[in-house]
C-alpha cells in the first residue's frame, strides 16, 4: 500500500548545469503508483546531520520503474544529494501528496520556474500520453540558458512547444516567464494554467487567472519534517485567512490558486 | 537452541501494554498516516496528536526547521478537537486493534478535567498522557509544567476526572525535573513520560528574522538525546512509578540506554519522520537484545546501569 | 570601491575588547595550545580554562564522550590552580599580547572571593568570567548557577574583591535564565555570558555503564545552539549589561545568530577541537556580513533581529 | 610551526583485510615533523554527526611528504573514513603527541597487536634506517592471518624477522602475541620492548617488562576530544594514583610502562 519506504538503486546521475542535478533511481511500486504533481521524500546521508528527509517533485517515472527528480543545489541537503552515483542507493519514501486534476476539454498551459519545471514535464507527459487535449503550451523560465535547455528540450521532444524566458535573457524571453501569459489572452478561453515555480511567480500567475476567469493550480513549497501529514509542520494560510491551514503535503502539494492565501 | 518467550510487557497503573515501544505525542498523526509503514497494533501504544476539548488552528507557518541533529516546531498543538477526535479518528485505531493512549492539552486546570472526563466515557483508551507544558492562561502563561504546585493541581484534577491511568508528560525547561516528577506522583500520578521538547530558536541571518513565526520552538531529535537520558534517570531514582523515557530516540540502541536508565517503556519521536519504520525496528531490536544478553524479560532490564 | 572601517569593538564593564569572538573557557586551554592555528592577539579575548585557588586533577576518565552533533564531558574542572596559573600560563599570553579573560571557580563564596582578590593584583587581565555552575560545597552541593540568591552572593563577593570587569557565566539548567540573570545584574556584575553545557549523560548497552565515569556531564557542540540561542535571546531582553553567546557556535554563521538575537560578544567553544581554526574563521566572516550589508559598526547588528 | 591543519589529498586507498584500511595522504610538512609513536587527528565527513576528530598513529611517512594511516573499522567515523576514495581529501592535524624514545645500544623488541602495529611499524623503518641496533625483533599479533600478513610483510621488507600470532591460529603461533616474548627471556638482556595494542596485551607486557627489569614504552589510546592538550579529556591515571593524570595527546601518547597505572 502506498507510500512506499525503499533503499532504491541509482540507475542514472546527470549533472544538468553547475548546481543543477538529476537523479534516477528503480523504485517500480512508487513508480506504478505515481502521479503528476505527487513527491517523494529523500533522506540525505547516513548520519543524524542533516536529519530530515527533503521533499522533491516527481519528474517523471516509467513503465520500467524508473523514478526522476530534479535536485537544485541550495543547501547542504540538496549539495548532499548532487553527490551520489551510479550504484549508490537513496532512501525514498512516496509517492506522496495529491495529484494535479486533469481537465483534458480545456486548453492547458503549464508554467514553470526553475526547478517548479519538475513536475509540469510529468504532468505534460502524462497529457500527451493519452488523449491529448486541443492545446498544451509550456511556459518555462529559468535564470539562464544553461539551465534552461535540457529542461525545454524535454518538453520540444514529448512534442510540444515551449514558450522560453531566462532572467539573463540568454534563451527566449528576457525577463519573466510571465510576460509569454499575456500572449495567451489573445487566444480564445477556457485555458487552465498548472503552475510551479517560486512563490512570486505563483502569486503573479494566480493573480492574472483570477482576473481572466481562467481556473488555475498551483503546487506549494513550505518546509517539511514528515511529508506523512503527521507533524503538520506544513501549514498555509487558507484563502479563508481566519480558517484552519491546509497542510502542503497532503492537502496539497497541488491546490486551487483559490483555496490559498497569497500574502 | 530453543528460543525463550521474552515477556516484554509494562505496566502504567492498570494498564498492561503488549511492549514498551509507544509512538510519541504529536508525531505519528493518529495512527493512520503511518499505516504503510508501521503495524499499528503491535506496537506497545499508539500516543496520538495532543488534543483540546475545542479544535485549535496553531500557529502560523513557518512552524518547523532543521537544526544540527535535531528540529524545532512550533506546531502550537493544532489538533481536531476532542469530539471530532473520538468520532473521525479513534475509530479507525480501534479498527486496526491498536492500543491507544490520547495526550490532552489545555488553558486552564478546569479544561484539562473536562477533557479527562470525557475520555473516561469512552471505551477501549489505554491511558490519558498529560501534556503540561502549556501555558497556564490565567496564570499569565507560565507552563503548567515548570512548576511543580500548578502540575499537581492538573494532575488531581484528571485524576479526578477519570478511572483510566494517567501519565504526566514532563517539561525538561525546569532546574529539578525530580522535584516535578515527585510533585506529580504525590497528585496521583500514575506514571510520568519525558521529556517534551526543550525551548530552542533559530534566527535567519540573512533577513535577521527568527525561523519560525512563533519566534520559539521545541527542540527535539538526537539532540536532546544525553538530556533526556539524564533526566529520565535522575527521575526513575526518584518517583516509584513508572517512567517512560522520551527524546531523541531512533535507534533500539538509543531505546535500550533509556531502559537500563530506568525507563519501563520509551516514545519515539522525531524519528518516526526520518524513518517511518523505527518503531517497529526499535522493538525488533530491543528483543534481539534480551534474547542475545539471555534476559527473558524486560524487567530484568529496566533499570539495569550498573554504577 | 572604497573598503569601510568597520569597528568590531565591543564593551564589556570598563573593558573594551577589539572584536566579538572570544574562546570558550576550558576549550582552548591556556592559549598557547593553539599558537599554531590562531593569532591569539587578534581575538577580541582569550578565555582561560576554569581556575581555581588550588589545583584539581578533575574526574577520573572516561571523562569524554561524543553525542549526536554534541559531546558529553566531564572534566571534572581539572586545573593547575590560580598560583601555577599566574607563574606558568598567563607570562606566554601576556607576550604574545592576548586579550586574557580569567575563569574562575569555587566551592564556596569565599573562595571566588579569595580568586577575584588574588587575581585583582595582576597587572594586565581584561575580565574575570566567573564560572556559576559548580556545586555549593556548604548546601550540599547545589549549583551556584540554579539558584538566584547563591548567584547574586557570588557575584557580590567577586565585585568587592576586584576591580576587574566582572562577567558571570550562567548555566542553562534552569527554568527561568531570565532571573538568574536579572539577579546577577542586581548584584553587580558587568556583563554576563551564557550558556554553560547543559547536564547530560550516555550509557554503554553492551556493558549497561555510564559512558562517563562521573555518570552525568555537560552537553556542549551544535546540539545545544538552539537552546542557547533561545536563552541569550530571553536574557538580552532581560538585562541592560552585555551579554556575551556562548554554545554550538561553529560558524560565522552561527555568530552572527547570537548577535542579531542580543548578545554584544560570543564565546566559541567545541568548535576549536574540530577546527582549530574556528574562531579565526569567525571573525574574519562576522566582518564581511557587516561588509556585505553595509554596516560600518557592530552595534548595529547586535539586536537586531526583526520580528 | 607544527602541528600543521590542513586538507590533504588522498594518494592512496587500499582495502587490507575487511575492516582494515589504509589511507595514504600528501601533507609534506607534516611528514617532515613526523616522529615515530606521534599521531594525527582526522575529522571525519563534513557535516556536524559525527562531530569530533578521531586520532590516528603514524604508520609512515615518506620524504616525497606521503603520510599513511592504518584505519581498522570500529564504529561509524572510522567506517566513513574507510569509503575515503582517490582524489578525495581528508581533514588532517598534526604530528601531535610525543615520541617513543629511542635506545638504539639495546636489543630492541617490537610487540604489537592489531592496529597497534601501526606506529611500531614507522618506529622499525627509522631503527633500521640510521645505524640500526643489534637485534629489532618484531613480535606482531591479530585476530586472523588476513589482518597480519600485509601488515607483518612490510617489516619483512624492511629485513626484520617478526614472530607472529594470530587468534585463530591462521598464522603464526595459535595463540597470543605474548607467548614470542617469553623466548627472548633466554636471550641475554637488556632488552627494550616497545609495545602498543590492546589494554590487556600492553598491561601484561608491562608486567612482563617489569619483573624483567627491561624498559618498556607503551603507547596508550583513549577517547579524545581534541589532541592538542586543550580539552583534558585524554585523562589516564599515573603510576601514582593519589597524583595528577596523565593526559594521552601531551604527555603520551608513548608513556613509560612505569609512569602510568595498570588497572
Ligand atoms: C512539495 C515540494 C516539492 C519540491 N520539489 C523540488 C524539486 O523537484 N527539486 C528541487 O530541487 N527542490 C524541490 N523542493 C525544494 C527542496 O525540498 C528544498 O530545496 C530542499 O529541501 C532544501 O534542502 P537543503 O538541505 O539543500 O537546504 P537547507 O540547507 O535545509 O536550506 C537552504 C535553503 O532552502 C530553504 N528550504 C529548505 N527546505 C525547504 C523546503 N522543504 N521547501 C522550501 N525551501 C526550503 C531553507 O529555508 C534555506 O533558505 C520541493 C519542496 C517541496 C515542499
Ligand atoms: C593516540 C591514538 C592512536 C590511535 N591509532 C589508531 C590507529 O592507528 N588505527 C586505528 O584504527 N585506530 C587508532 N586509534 C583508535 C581510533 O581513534 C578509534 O578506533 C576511533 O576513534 C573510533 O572512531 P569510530 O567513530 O569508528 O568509533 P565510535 O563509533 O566513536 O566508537 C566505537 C567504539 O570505539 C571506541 N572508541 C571511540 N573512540 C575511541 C578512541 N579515541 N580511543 C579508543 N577507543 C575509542 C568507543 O568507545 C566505542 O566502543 C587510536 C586512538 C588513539 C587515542
Ligand atoms: C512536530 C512535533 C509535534 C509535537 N506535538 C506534541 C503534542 O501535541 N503533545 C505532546 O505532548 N508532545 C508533542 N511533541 C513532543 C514529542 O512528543 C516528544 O516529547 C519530543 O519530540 C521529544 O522526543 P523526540 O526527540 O523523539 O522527538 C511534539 C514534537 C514534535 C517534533
Ligand atoms: C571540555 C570542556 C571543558 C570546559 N571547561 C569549562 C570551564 O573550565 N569553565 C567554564 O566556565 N566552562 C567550561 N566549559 C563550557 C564551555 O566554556 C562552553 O560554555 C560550553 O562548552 C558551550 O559552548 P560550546 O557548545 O561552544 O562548546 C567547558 C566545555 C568543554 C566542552
Ligand atoms: S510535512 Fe509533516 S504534516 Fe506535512
Ligand atoms: S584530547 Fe583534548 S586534551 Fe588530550
Amino acid at each position: 500500500m502506498p507510500p512506499y519506504q525503499l533503499k532504491a538503486q541509482i540507475i542514472r546521475a546527470e549533472t544538468l548545469a553547475p548546481d543543477l542535478y538529476r537523479l534516477t533511481f528503480l523504485a517500480p511500486d512508487l513508480a506504478a503508483e505515481a502521479k503528476p504533481g505527487q513527491f517523494v521524500m529523500l533522506r540525505v546521508g547516513e548520519g543524524a546531520d542533516p536529519l530530515l528527509r527533503r521533499p522533491f517533485s516527481i519528474h517523471q517515472v516509467t513503465a520500467s520503474g524508473w523514478v526522476q527528480v530534479l535536485i537544485k543545489v541550495v543547501g547542504k541537503g540538496t549539495r548532499l544529494l548532487a553527490t551520489l552515483a551510479l550504484g549508490q542507493t537513496v532512501d525514498v519514501v512516496g509517492p506522496l501528496g495529491n495529484r494535479f486534476s486533469l481537465h483534458t476539454s480545456h486548453h492547458i498551459c503549464l508554467v514553470g520556474g526553475g526547478v517548479g519545471i519538475a513536475p509540469l514535464y510529468f504532468l505534460a507527459r502524462e497529457l500527451q500520453r493519452s488523449n491529448p487535449p486541443a492545446a498544451v503550451v509550456p511556459l518555462l523560465g529559468a535564470r539562464t540558458a544553461a539551465e534552461l535547455r535540457p529542461l525545454a528540450d524535454d518538453f520540444v521532444a514529448l512534442g510540444l512547444t515551449p514558450r522560453l524566458a531566462t532572467d539573463d535573457g540568454t534563451l527566449g524571453h528576457h525577463g519573466l516567464v510571465i510576460a509569454h501569459l499575456s500572449e495567451l489572452m489573445a487566444t480564445p478561453a477556457p485555458w487552465i494554467v498548472y503552475c510551479c515555480g517560486p512563490y512570486p511567480m505563483m502569486r503573479a500567475v494566480a493573480k492574472i487567472c483570477r482576473e481572466q476567469g481562467w481556473a488555475c493550480q498551483v503546487s506549494l513549497e513550505t518546509m517539511m519534517a514528515c511529508g506523512l501529514a503527521a507533524c503538520l509542520g506544513c501549514a498555509v494560510p487558507a484563502a479563508d485567512l481566519a480558517g484552519p491551514y491546509k497542510h502542503v503535503c497532503k492537502d496539497g502539494p497541488v491546490f486551487g490558486a483559490e483555496e490559498v492565501a497569497w500574502l | 537452541m530453543a528460543l525463550n518467550d521474552l515477556d516484554l510487557t509494562c505496566r502504567i497503573g492498570s494498564a498492561v501494554l503488549q511492549n514498551p515501544v509507544l509512538t510519541a505525542s504529536g508525531t505519528f498523526g493518529y495512527g493512520q498516516e503511518y499505516e504503510s509503514f508501521v503495524n499499528l497494533h503491535r506496537l506497545g501504544a499508539v500516543v496520538v496528536k495532543g488534543i483540546s476539548l475545542a479544535p485549535r488552528r496553531g500557529n502560523p507557518p513557518p512552524r518547523v526547521v532543521e537544526t544540527a541533529c535535531g528540529m524545532l516546531n512550533a506546531i502550537g498543538l493544532e489538533n481536531v478537537g476532542v469530539e471530532r477526535f473520538l468520532a473521525e479518528k479513534l475509530p479507525y485505531l480501534r479498527g486496526m486493534r491498536a492500543t491507544v493512549i490520547v495526550n490532552i492539552l489545555g488553558d486552564s486546570v478546569e479544561e484539562y478535567a473536562a477533557l479527562a472526563g470525557r475520555l473516561d466515557e469512552v471505551a477501549g483508551l489505554a491511558a490519558i498522557e498529560v501534556n503540561i507544558s502549556c501555558p497556564n492562561v490565567k496564570k499569565g502563561g507560565v507552563a503548567f509544567g515548570t512548576d511543580p504546585e500548578m502540575a499537581a493541581a492538573v494532575t488531581q484534577a484528571v485524576k479526578g476526572a477519570t478511572r483510566l491511568p494517567v501519565i504526566v508528560k514532563l517539561s525538561p525547561n525546569v532546574t529539578d525535573v525530580a522535584l516535578m516528577a515527585r510533585a506529580v506522583e504525590d497528585a496521583g500520578a500514575d506514571a510520568v513520560s519525558l521529556i517534551n521538547t526543550l525551548l530552542g530558536m533559530a534566527i535567519d541571518s540573512r533577513t535577521r528574522r527568527p525561523r519560525l513565526a512563533n519566534v520559539v520552538g521545541g527542540l527535539s531529535g538526537p539532540a536532546i538525546k544525553p538530556i533526556a537520558l539524564r533526566m529520565v534517570w535522575q527521575v526513575a531514582k526518584a518517583v516509584k512509578i513508572p517512567v517512560i523515557g522520551i527524546g531523541g530516540i531512533a535507534t533500539a540502541e538509543d531505546a535500550l540506554e533509556f531502559l537500563i536508565a530506568g525507563a519501563s517503556a520509551i516514545e519515539v519521536g522525531t524519528a518516526n519522520f526520518v524513518n517511518p519504520r523505527a518503531c517497529e525496528e526499535i522493538l525488533a531490536g530491543i528483543g534481539a537484545y534480551l534474547e542475545a544478553n539471555k534476559m527473558t524479560s524486560l524487567r530484568e532490564l529496566v533499570g539495569s546501569l550498573a554504577i
